[in-house]
């Protein structure tokens, strides 16, 4: 536990060399993490909260988060998804207790009020009283007590959310270059589920941001990955802070395993390490442009390809110093069942077992471990310059720079 | 929703869940967890058929049939790479696991395969910490017998975990 | 966790539609959670503690909840009943270690101070030293030091306690309608004690101080009751604020199972179902004015008694989303062993798996769950009118209407 | 205070335990496990007869010799009533169990009565959370057999905890 | 690190591991469990022999060598003293515990002496409040018959636990 | 959890007697436990951390903490140890990840930066890029991203150290008094390493400070002692506050059993309790000045030598209502094997087991415990008198007054 807002905000000052220093105690003060979900998560942000093959049919449903808020997407009779606060408009119990069905209507349990798929409220029980007496008051507008909806984008089967009028478009808010990519995924082809993977991480999300907006660390703790040439220092690679730092793009190449004067600084490249079932670590080429990429769409998704394994990471604060990471595996419904089942065998890359994932899920908890106690520390983020413009390597730290530039302004420290 | 799609009817007094079988089934699964128990990962893949299915998966996942788990191995040399990229690449804090096995069913015996079932509990313990309970749920596997041993051709280890507390190591 | 104070106090204002609107905050805020225990649980209330049976022979003690403060029922004596806060004058300690037993004196385990039933402190051990040096200064008054003692009440065998020697009568506080109910249950017979339940239930404590004023949820959610007759809205009923809205009366009838035109506005209701064992849903005629109770004793009990179950349902709040629910079932000395025999197979309805009260237990969660995040939210409280005066029958929330009408002028808010 | 009235004599290496009424005890009490986990209670009663006490009850009520219960089943009508309204008329959130049963013994064999008890431990796992250690305790057990397969008399799951976490669904 | 000096390589189907031998250690180690949960720690004793060693040590204390445990007794005399010292002189709060056993395993029999082991899973509950993971670890033992019957002349109850939490008022 | 500070900073005015009471919102409020942690623990205070015996080569470690900071002791290749802060001059992650190992230099997991023993920066691996792109800065200076270092102190063995550049000596700070008291057990004998024992003890860390500066608890409390003759109040005694009550030493003497006419006051001596191995009870005699003693050296360290057991309990707070408390226990390389058997025996008076501190952990459980939900109530400290002078006897809480004399100063109380 962090010290309270009171004892610590005297000391809150962002340190003097500016964006390649992070204060530890951005990662430990709980009223700063209050201060982010209302900024962020519940303000004018597009949030990713699920795809449009996880509820099929009309009246298909699926539970999902924005920072700390439940959300319900919905399939409409019509096709399209909404998106209701999952919050009874009555007395504000959960709606849904299921984290996916298929309805026709949605009843609350408690006193049982219904409610149509977007939320309208179409029918109250014993509305007019019994036995003569009681029930609602003649003038009630049930027009005014509605599930609440959110503002929703379908970006190719790709489905964000925003609790906030005032928010920009979901392409200006991702800007062109995001834009671009998150298409280049979800360019209109049917998606086919292939399953979730889900962890609890016991650190602050900003070190998950931080993880995928950082491709030097890539190249030296993942062996595996390293090894076998799916992302290495020594190929072809861009780092691009996009929208004044807020999003992030990570390009490199599948090269294969190969030794090199790189990787004689790499000391976690394992030359002599061979597998027995190769297919693991070889990809079927996919995307003409020949690129890996993971997407840091701030704040609430990475999009990752890599090797064929396609996989939205979906990140949920639950409280100053942990997150839920939900990853979410798709393919394509026309695709080539081989390509599927390479997709099945390299999400052993990811998730809370990865070859890949575990690894940072580790190296994450030690940060948060390290700041406990030493908030008034701090990070280093000099690596590949001082800067934040795009750069056409790995060994870089711009994006997290580019971040922290764009943090301070938003949250104003 | 009942486990093993041949469960319900098998299920109970039986002739099919012969005593002498649930012994052995016992003994061989209380000799897998504590082998992982006793960090000898790599004689897991020797109870294993070749051209076995292994996988640790989410009940969110098995209830909803989607395939993918939180580990694949599809084949043995899935399994035995996946021993050898935890010990020759992986970074990870030192913990320690213990296996409680508990409710070992045979749940159908049809031709040479041995359809079977068993709870477990893992712990956890981090090296400065305290042991949690880790991982819970139901082993769901098939087994056939080669050269006089039982072999797993399918072992589901179906986890009620809705998430995974920071990593999961070791197979389970 | 929510927000700390700072952060908060400035958002906390009160809808504009007054007591028809609870902002959920109100179930969500750690520092209003404070505010409560000290003005309500230590305040001026009269909190119930304990049944007289529960400590039959003198020395008999049991450890009991006003709030987070643990306290001890003693039976001293001359067969009266005093409550002790249970600690050490001296250095703080728990006096008593278990949750019930006998004793001649309370001796702390720490250093051995012996005080006596009443809590005077009655021995010091090594008080005048050792080999002639040490011990207590000459003028230390054990007469200062003794372990406190509350204000008590015995209503007819059940005890209440309150911290604040300002506190008005237990009569007074009652008012003459909830005293009178209290009376009908406490009238002088003695109580025989048939056993506990308890849970921990993770919401606002208020949530289930709404609960017991909301005959409305009843008739609705609770199927087992209403197809087998025993609360349902098409039955003669009343709904009594009383004292401004602190306390609240429930009153129904069990009728047995048939249909009638408000079963079928009754989703729930379930015609086809039929028992076995009937005796669980048929009540032997107990009280003359045949009428089944629901007594909400602010800020710590309901008192229920319905079909043959008598219960007192404690209300122990362990911290801003989370309270211990505990239950006690009695009967009377003099009844027939066949009431009693009843009386233990109508505790089916209630406890944590109570055909009652389990699905009472899930909606506060999922309550508690639609709060957090939500707290800028308002639940609506319009059912039965929007005003705050009794009402012949059950479709209505005037109860919880009174009840914060009441709450905003005592909290402040 | 030790359980079971008769146990404190019977108790230890005695005639009245023999091996194979345990091994028997064994798989019914994991077979019993079983049925809950798998979601089929229905199947429960088949295991009582007819004049059967079940009870769930607190190590409180229990020590304090207090007759309340948690679950109260005084004969098998209640026990089959009770499945039929959890099944037909309970509203609560979808969640899963899983039951592990450690030193099954027999306490004592006397006339066609055998005392029993066993640990259990059962975790409770929400749709959307871990499992949690959720009731602890002790099977306090009479059996009698019944055309050829044992049968409870009695069964009281007597539980360590002081409170239950939320709500107690279905019998343990 | 493995446990047991001899352990890796007698571990797995082995002649040593005789069924009958695992049946009868099974039953011993639950019936101990069943005599701690039971509150008659005064017959722990004996089933140990006079030149016992009965260690409670943390995996700490065990992987580095070090000797000193948590609860230390050299002798069954030691043994014998803590129990009265328990009974006689300790404060403590009120609390039940219950033991759960799995993966009994024979590691070795060597002359007279059988090295065994096995993992426990021990909850806590105080009188008022939920039951907790309390110890969760390994006995790594050695035992010989004696008049018949199994004694122990060592137990470690080796712990996964970095620390206790509160008290360890019991043996394990 | 306690109030938040802004609810709380209002009403925490000292008690008008001054050090005779103790309000017992020092142990619950967290406001207050962050300000310890800053005052004493991080501030110029020495900080025990290790035996020297347990890092015996170079490269050795050990991870240990001081307060809610982990800090790594390490052994040097020149024989000195030096403690780290343990995290990562770059983006401060845990460098070591074990307890306890030998290294030759530090490699923190995420980058792999490479640090010396002494924590110079020594390596960062693609400092000058990859393909000739990326790399840190020309001028970027590695000296001056170390990972941070704490002043030490080795005395006799026992390390301490600080991360106050301004603290006074060790010796200075120890004072005369308690400075000889160390020096008797660390007076240069080479150290053996006996084992660990750790506890998560659930109550304020100062309730321990308190009961090792509590003689009086001890000849009432604990059976074992009194009835063996290990600790009793009519044995010659002395119990000494220094440096202002900072530090506090109480000193007695084994006397084995026997009865007295104190114990006849003292109801928990056994007389009739007789062991079977009385070799437990037994001490060999070591020390020339025949007595035991009890060494609290603030904020982090109990020493103590009773029978032959010698122990270092290291104090380590982990929130306002928990604290683990890890017990070293050591004897000397060059003693008598019999000695080194005794000492393993006699380790059962201590640790979470131990015939002693088992009961000691109980009462402090038990105190916080009565503290919660009472922070208005106050503790009494009259035993002995009311001043702070030392004391020769035991029948006295002179230590615990002193000792808050002084913690008001520090703390502005
Ligand atoms: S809270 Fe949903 S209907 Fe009342
Ligand atoms: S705290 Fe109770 S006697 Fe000292
Ligand atoms: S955090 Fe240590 S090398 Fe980057
Ligand atoms: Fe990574
Ligand atoms: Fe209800
Ligand atoms: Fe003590």
């Amino acid at each position: 536990m962090g010290k309270t807002l009171a004892a610590e905000t005297a000391t809150r000052t962002w340190p003097a060399e500016g964006w390649t220093r992070v204060p530890f105690w951005v990662y430990t003060d709980p009223a700063l993490f209050d201060r982010e979900m209302e900024r962020f998560f519940y303000g004018p942000s597009w949030n990713y909260v699920a795809l449009d093959c996880e509820v099929p049919e009309p009246g298909s449903y699926k539970r999902s988060w924005i920072g700390q808020r439940q959300v319900l997407v919905v399939r409409h009779a019509d096709g399209d998804i909404g998106v209701l606060e999952n919050r009874c408009a009555h007395r504000g119990a959960r709606v849904c207790w299921q984290n996916k069905g298929r309805v026709d209507s949605f009843t609350c349990p408690y006193h049982q009020w219904n409610f149509a798929l977007d939320g309208k409220l179409q029918g109250i029980p014993l509305k007019r009283g019994a036995l003569g007496k009681g029930g609602m008051p003649a003038d009630f507008d049930t027009s005014q007590h509605a599930m609440k909806a959110l503002r929703v984008h379908n970006e190719g089967g790709a489905i964000f959310a925003t609790f906030d009028a005032g928010a920009p478009s979901f392409a200006d808010y991702c800007g062109p270059a995001m834009h671009g990519y998150v298409r280049r995924l979800f360019g209109g082809r049917a998606l086919k589920l292939l399953g979730y993977n889900r962890q609890l991480i016991p650190s602050n999300w900003k070190m998950y941001i931080e993880n995928l907006k950082d491709p030097y660390h890539a190249t030296l703790l993942h062996s595996f990955l390293i090894t076998f040439g799916l992302w290495r220092a020594d190929t072809q690679s861009e780092s691009i802070p996009t929208e004044g730092g807020r999003h992030g793009i990570m390009i490199s190449r599948n090269v294969g395993k190969k030794e090199s004067d790189a990787t004689a600084e790499i000391k976690r490249f394992k030359s002599k390490l061979e597998l027995i079932d190769t297919d693991s670590v070889t990809p079927m080429r996919e995307f003409d442009d020949g690129k890996v990429i993971g997407l840091s769409l701030f704040p609430s998704v990475v999009l990752h390809q890599q090797a064929n394994t396609l996989g939205m990471r979906h990140i949920i604060p639950k409280s100053v110093d942990s997150f839920e990471l939900a990853w979410t595996y798709y393919g394509y419904v026309d695709e080539d069942p081989a390509l599927t089942r390479l997709r099945l065998r390299h999400t052993n890359l990811y998730g809370p077992s990865g070859f890949v994932a575990m690894e940072d899920g580790e190296v994450l908890v030690e940060c948060q471990q390290g700041a406990s106690g030493y908030g008034h520390r701090q990070a280093v983020l000099e690596m590949g310059g001082r800067d934040t413009e795009p750069q056409d390597h790995m060994v870089t730290e711009v994006l997290i720079r580019a971040f922290y530039k764009w943090y301070r302004e938003e949250m104003q420290l | 929703m009942p486990d093993n799609a041949t469960a319900p009817a098998a299920v109970g007094p039986d002739a099919a869940d012969s005593a002498a079988l649930r012994v052995e089934l016992r003994d061989l699964y209380e000799e897998i967890g504590d082998l992982l128990d006793d960090d000898r990962v790599e004689a897991l893949p020797d109870y294993f058929t070749d051209d076995c299915l292994y996988k640790v998966i989410s009940r969110e996942n098995h209830d909803q049939g989607l395939p993918a788990g939180t580990i694949f191995c599809d084949g043995i040399g899935m399994l035995r790479d996946r021993i050898l990229a935890i010990r020759e690449t992986q970074v990870y804090e030192p913990r320690s696991w213990r296996h409680f096995i508990s409710g070992v069913r045979v749940v159908a015996v049809e031709g040479d395969t041995i359809t079977a079932r068993a709870n477990f509990l893992v712990t956890e313990a981090m090296s400065d910490a305290e042991p949690t309970l880790f991982m819970v749920g139901r082993y769901l596997d098939r087994l056939v017998r080669r050269d006089g041993r039982l072999r797993f051709r399918e072992r589901l280890a179906v986890c009620d975990n809705h998430h995974v507390r920071r990593s999961l190591v070791m197979p389970l």
